[in-house]
């Protein structure tokens, strides 16, 4: 099969297959260094990846200390969300009444600014972990049941009729046609979640926090510390491809055991 | 001062309030023209980028606070202040009335609300010092932006990182009486809340471009000064987009004249002791580097 | 399975056409987009009685055993099958393997084999060991745990097969259930199909292309034409339990009939 | 196919389908008077429905008004985003070179905080329309581009095949089989693209903006002005439901042309 | 309709049986999994030369008909089809119906058909009148604005190898092209085939599992035995160019040639 390739190419080819990407990112950042240098970019503005990486360096104990925290109300957010997403996305699947009922509701808590819901958040849950976590779950619940629901719904038909055919009830069709055919939809959502939970988060510890990067970065910024805020930035998007990575670890995991089609991944530039 | 007249751009530290009225009524008495200046003042687009867009040529003034200003300079920021516009301290700590906090040593064992910004604790643990009390006397709660609220729904006891001049009306206005503690009352040292800013580069390079702006800037203060409700009625006249509350700031305002010259200054004027008495304390609280000279963050000789 | 508490529910149902028929189909008609695909199809089958279906492409075979099945509903007519008179009832309780294989990709072949008696209750254990029963009959021992995308088309057949009969139901629908194998394979499959029914008194109604497939395995050839389908003939064809076509395919008889049928079908197809 | 529900129902049914939706939104506002009433909640921290509702009647022309102009920025910036996605989508799905390059970039992209890259947008593009683009097109270009990742991924390898043996180009297999069938996903996608660009759009105004309904929140939020902005999130809300809604018609009408299996939706809970 | 141009390069290529061999396959092995699924397999046919396959479900020989086409790659030996040596020459130059229809399901029939022509740049009115002139004779013109889930097994079968057939490829790969067909139409696109056949020195290589089809249509029938995939048999069979079965199914010569058949093909079972 040389149009495609299997997923799990062995380590070798995988090691020599992450050189470009690498060269492309220190190529990014040395094009960074080298244009704050010449067009004189005021550190205080956007600060050289060296500067940056000096931070890092000196505050490591406390960037990974409140990335800590952050962490864990990620996962917690997470898990949330994701129950949450499943619970909807199969309600409005399984009817258009609670399709219709939801939908609004849903796509209107996505547009509520987390900084008009802050004082009711803080007086209602107050400013613990909670209340990061409600922000997480807001920012995330949304791609998740929108994905989902699209993997629930474009199920095959024929499949369906078949399972009726061998009596399966709605609830046996659901489990074992529905949800296995919309794991890659599923996971698709995961992977937009995970992304956007970190950020989530540090909005969650804008708004009344005493540790988080979120809570860093806040602190920094007022005080100018731009690259204490950059250092964070970097610490967060290594928690953010972390998540992703994590998430497309379980993806594989979990597709291998239920492949959509064959398992195997098309890759058209490389025959 | 002849020819073209000068292009200037000034960023306002927030929405058009009481607090810029002089800066309007400069603009609509002409005393900026009179200058050769064509001034353009504009409302922040994100308060907190303001010393940067100064620092960059972004813009060629603002006004901003005096505490942020020495941070910045910590930071290596080049921004100076060549006028001083509200001469004390604005921000505040506050208590419903009904709470009978007085004084800080009351608060010992209560819920002190702050927006989770290192400054606004130390000038806490200050007043607290001040009254016999120390950090640890009291619960800190970081509640954000959402002091008003928190206060109001009796979220926390007291809050801290609130103007006297304009929270204080907004609560009254909705209903609420409250105590104010004044932080240069408790220890903290009186400082300018609000300043004229700009660069470095700029009192460098175009000196009598500052000297003449600064000039019209008092002038505007000076009229906002003598016709406080007139000020504001010019206010909402220049800015009828920017949706300001008459009610509370036609109160704001005679809160703040007084401030415009205290302590015998005249309007615009910026006194050595008061950056070096903030500059230790700021240096003792760990806010800033011992390196930052405060001396070096204005520039007072356009004043004149 | 539950045949019997329903069966007496049919006494009071009076389209049913005998009480003997264990599958009675009734003046059926139905409409894909206002077009008539089957018009007032009647047909019945009793105990241990094996009906081919043949007929031109396209006729409404598979539509018919939709109807049969349960995944369709009849604009008018009445399908009894053991007793269950409605769509829901008779889903489930009649065996039905489609035209397409409809092999789920996630499971393997065992999976997909024990999915109808998954979907009853049956443990795992327990249909494994029905699974491997016929496994080794159907040729499937040696690809038991591939995945379908693994499969040859003819094995995919099989496993689709496996799956429609593991359920014991008494009546079975088969829309081509040999169409991918080969001569070999499928003749020790309709071995064992002929089997089953001596043994167990299903029915079988089975659509085929094949029409030797037909008069060698079927007890009454039923011959559908197109445009609406509709049954136009009816040939008895009994020749016996067992398969050696060796002996058959040169009978007179046989070859009589055989081409009665193929005369028959292109009657139809001319017509059309 | 009483198992199936045709995507398009007649018209009477769907008035009818409506109003369980009706009687819950109506319900829930209801619910939210009642509740405020009695548990006394102050206008200024949560306003009730009525007040909102004067609030919104009141304030119609300059609600409209501001309403329009952030509008426009969601259109352009929705349209940026599409195109980028499809492009960075296009580039992942084409070779694993690009797919490793891009990921750490674009998902890097999705933890800065707009707050933190509010100075050098208004340094570098100014406060006008263009600013709020940016901030836009970061809220959505990434959805869109995950989730139709997914679908161009999720192609049936036989139909590859199929088209080579046909004698099908690489470019050829990509426009004539795999975008139409990433469809489903890529219209995934675009709704939560289309919800979040509301949200985009209100940050984006945060931060340098002297129109919108982000602004306006924006102002009013520090004057207590409660009601107004609640009556703001009212109008985001009809504003995101409308453009899910529109993206759910062209879904409707481009997935009738390109049936992902059968024009048809599985509806368990409806048989 | 490249065929000139690269016949010239084979000459250099040694591996090449026959310079009048239209397709020619030495030595092939092939392995999934490791497991050895085509073991030296070797074939040619010439211009106009109508081979068929037959052989047990599984045994390999639609996996030959991928490595000939091109979607698969050989772990070792040689094809070369009219001068194409390798594979990617030979992916669009080769016409191949596969096992499963793999119709398009956003396209209609008529979409379908044509992909063949239109990947080739053809345009829709030109590709347009070559449906339509074949859509009769497949019987597909009712439906040829209908998409495919609203056709029946049969319908969906014809429209794939329609597609197959449009672009004129000097070889044909036909996988089981009649399975879902009836009798009647069967016999009509059998016949279009061989005048197909007759009238453009094409080669067809065609798998099917009935063995009767086989000999009517082939010139020579190659037995296929499983694990690993391989032929051991190639069986004469010229019964002319035209199929009238009712004259030949009972001849003595056709009978014998079948039971013959069907004995190896017995015979490959039963060793495996
Ligand atoms: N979903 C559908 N919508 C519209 N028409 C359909 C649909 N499904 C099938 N048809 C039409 O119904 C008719 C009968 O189809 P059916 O599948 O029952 O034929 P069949 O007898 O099984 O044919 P074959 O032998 O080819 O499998 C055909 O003309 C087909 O085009
Ligand atoms: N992707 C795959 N991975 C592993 N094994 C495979 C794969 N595809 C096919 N096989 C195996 O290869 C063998 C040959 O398959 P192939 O499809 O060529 O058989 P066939 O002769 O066409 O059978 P049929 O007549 O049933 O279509 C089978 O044993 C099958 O299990
Ligand atoms: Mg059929
Ligand atoms: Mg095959």
């Amino acid at each position: 099969m040389n149009l495609l390739n299997t997923w799990f190419g062995n380590w070798r080819s995988s090691v020599v297959g992450w050189l470009p990407a690498i060269a492309t990112t220190i190529a990014l950042v040395v094009l960074w260094e080298v244009l704050v240098e010449v067009l004189d970019v005021q550190r205080w503005l956007l600060p050289a990846p060296s500067v940056i990486l000096t931070e890092l360096s000196d505050s490591f104990g406390l960037l990974t200390r409140h990335a800590g925290i952050t962490l864990i109300e990620i996962v917690i957010g997470f898990a949330v969300s994701v129950s949450l997403g499943v619970t909807i996305a199969s309600g409005i699947v399984w009817s258009r009444t609670v399709e219709r009922s939801i939908y609004p509701i849903i796509i209107a808590s996505q547009t509520i600014p987390v900084i008009t819901l802050a004082p009711l958040l803080i007086i209602w849950v107050g400013t613990d972990i909670m209340s990061k976590v409600i922000v997480i779950v807001l920012f995330t619940f949304f791609p998740i049941t929108i994905s989902l629901v699209s993997g629930l719904r474009y199920v095959d038909h024929e499949m369906v009729d078949m399972l009726r055919t061998l009596g399966a009830s709605s609830w046996q069709t659901f489990i074992k046609l529905m949800i296995p055919s919309a794991l890659p939809s599923f996971f698709a959502g995961l992977k937009v979640a995970a992304v956007v939970s970190v950020i989530g988060a540090v909005i969650g510890e804008w708004f009344g926090a005493s540790s988080g990067l979120g809570f860093l970065m806040k602190i920094a910024g007022p005080q100018f510390q731009t690259a204490r805020v950059f250092a964070a930035i970097v610490v967060l998007s290594i928690l953010a491809i972390g998540l992703f990575a994590a998430v497309v670890a379980i993806e594989k995991w979990v597709l291998r055991k239920y492949p959509p089609t064959a398992n195997q991944v098309v890759r058209l530039g490389e025959s | 001062g002849s020819g073209d007249p000068e292009d200037i751009v000034v960023t306002l530290d927030w929405f058009q309030n009481a607090n810029h009225a002089g800066i309007y009524e400069a603009v609509d008495k002409g005393y900026f023209e009179d200058e050769g200046l064509n001034v353009s003042v504009v409302p922040p687009a994100d308060p907190s980028a303001i010393l940067s867009l100064i620092a960059s040529g972004e813009s060629d003034f603002a006004m901003y606070y005096q505490p942020d200003l020495l941070q910045a300079r910590n930071e290596g920021i080049p921004v100076v202040a060549v006028a001083g516009v509200v001469q004390r301290p604005l921000n505040s700590m506050m208590a419903l009335k009904s709470s009978g906090i007085t004084r800080p040593a009351d608060l010992a064992g209560k819920k002190v609300g702050t927006p989770g910004l290192p400054w606004n604790e130390a000038m806490l643990t200050t007043m607290l010092e001040a009254d016999g009390l120390s950090r640890d006397d009291v619960e800190l709660v970081d509640i954000g932006w959402t002091l008003n609220q928190s206060l109001m729904a009796g979220t926390v006891d007291a809050v801290i990182g609130v103007y006297w001049t304009h929270e204080l009306i907004v609560l009254e206005n909705e209903g609420y009486e409250t105590n104010v503690l004044l932080p240069d009352d408790w220890g903290v040292p009186s400082y300018y809340e609000l300043i004229l800013v700009t660069s470095e580069k700029t009192v460098k390079d175009r000196p009598e471009m500052v000297e003449k702006f600064v000039k019209a800037f008092n002038k505007g203060y000076g009229q906002a000064l003598d016709d406080p409700q007139g000020s504001i009625d010019t206010l909402i006249r220049l800015n009828p987009d920017a949706e300001i509350d008459e009610a509370v700031d036609r109160a704001g305002v005679d809160l703040l004249v007084p401030l415009w010259e205290s302590n015998g200054q005249p309007v615009g004027s910026l006194v050595g002791e008061r950056w070096d008495s903030l500059g230790d304390w700021m240096k003792a609280q760990s806010l800033i580097d011992t390196s930052v000279v405060p001396s070096d963050a204005f520039d007072s000789s356009f004043g004149d | 399975m539950t045949s019997t508490p329903q069966a007496s529910r049919t006494e009071n149902n009076e389209s049913v056409d005998s009480e003997c028929a264990l599958l009675s189909v009734s003046g059926v008609g139905f409409d894909y987009d206002n077009a008539a695909i089957l018009e007032d199809v009647s047909l019945s089958a009793e105990r241990g009685e094996f009906v081919a279906l043949v007929g031109p492409s396209g006729c409404g075979k598979s539509t018919l055993l939709n109807l049969i099945s349960g995944v369709l509903t009849a604009r008018e007519g009445t399908i009894v099958s053991s007793g269950l008179v409605t769509r829901t009832e008779r889903l489930g309780n009649i065996s039905y393997m489609q035209q397409k294989d409809l092999l789920l990709p996630w499971r393997s072949v065992a999976g997909n084999s024990r999915m109808g008696l998954e979907l009853r209750g049956i443990g795992r254990a327990e249909s494994d060991i029905e699974v491997e029963r016929l496994a080794g009959l159907f040729g499937l021992t040696d690809v038991i745990d591939s995945m379908p995308w693994q499969l040859s088309g003819g094995m995919r057949q099989r496993v689709a097969l496996l799956r429609a009969v593991l359920p014991d139901n008494p009546v079975l629908l088969l829309d081509e259930p040999f169409g991918a194998l080969d001569a070999i394979t499928r003749r020790s499959l309709q071995q064992w199909l002929l089997n089953v029914l001596d043994t167990s008194n299903k029915v079988v109604l089975l659509v085929t292309h094949d029409v030797e497939e037909a008069i060698l395995l079927a007890d009454r050839v039923l011959m559908m034409a197109p445009n609406p389908g509709r049954i136009v003939a009816e040939v008895e064809a009994k020749f016996g339990d067992s398969i050696s076509e060796s002996d058959l395919s040169t009978s007179p008889e046989f070859i009589e009939l055989k081409k009665h049928i193929l005369n028959l079908l292109s009657d139809q197809e001319n017509i059309q």
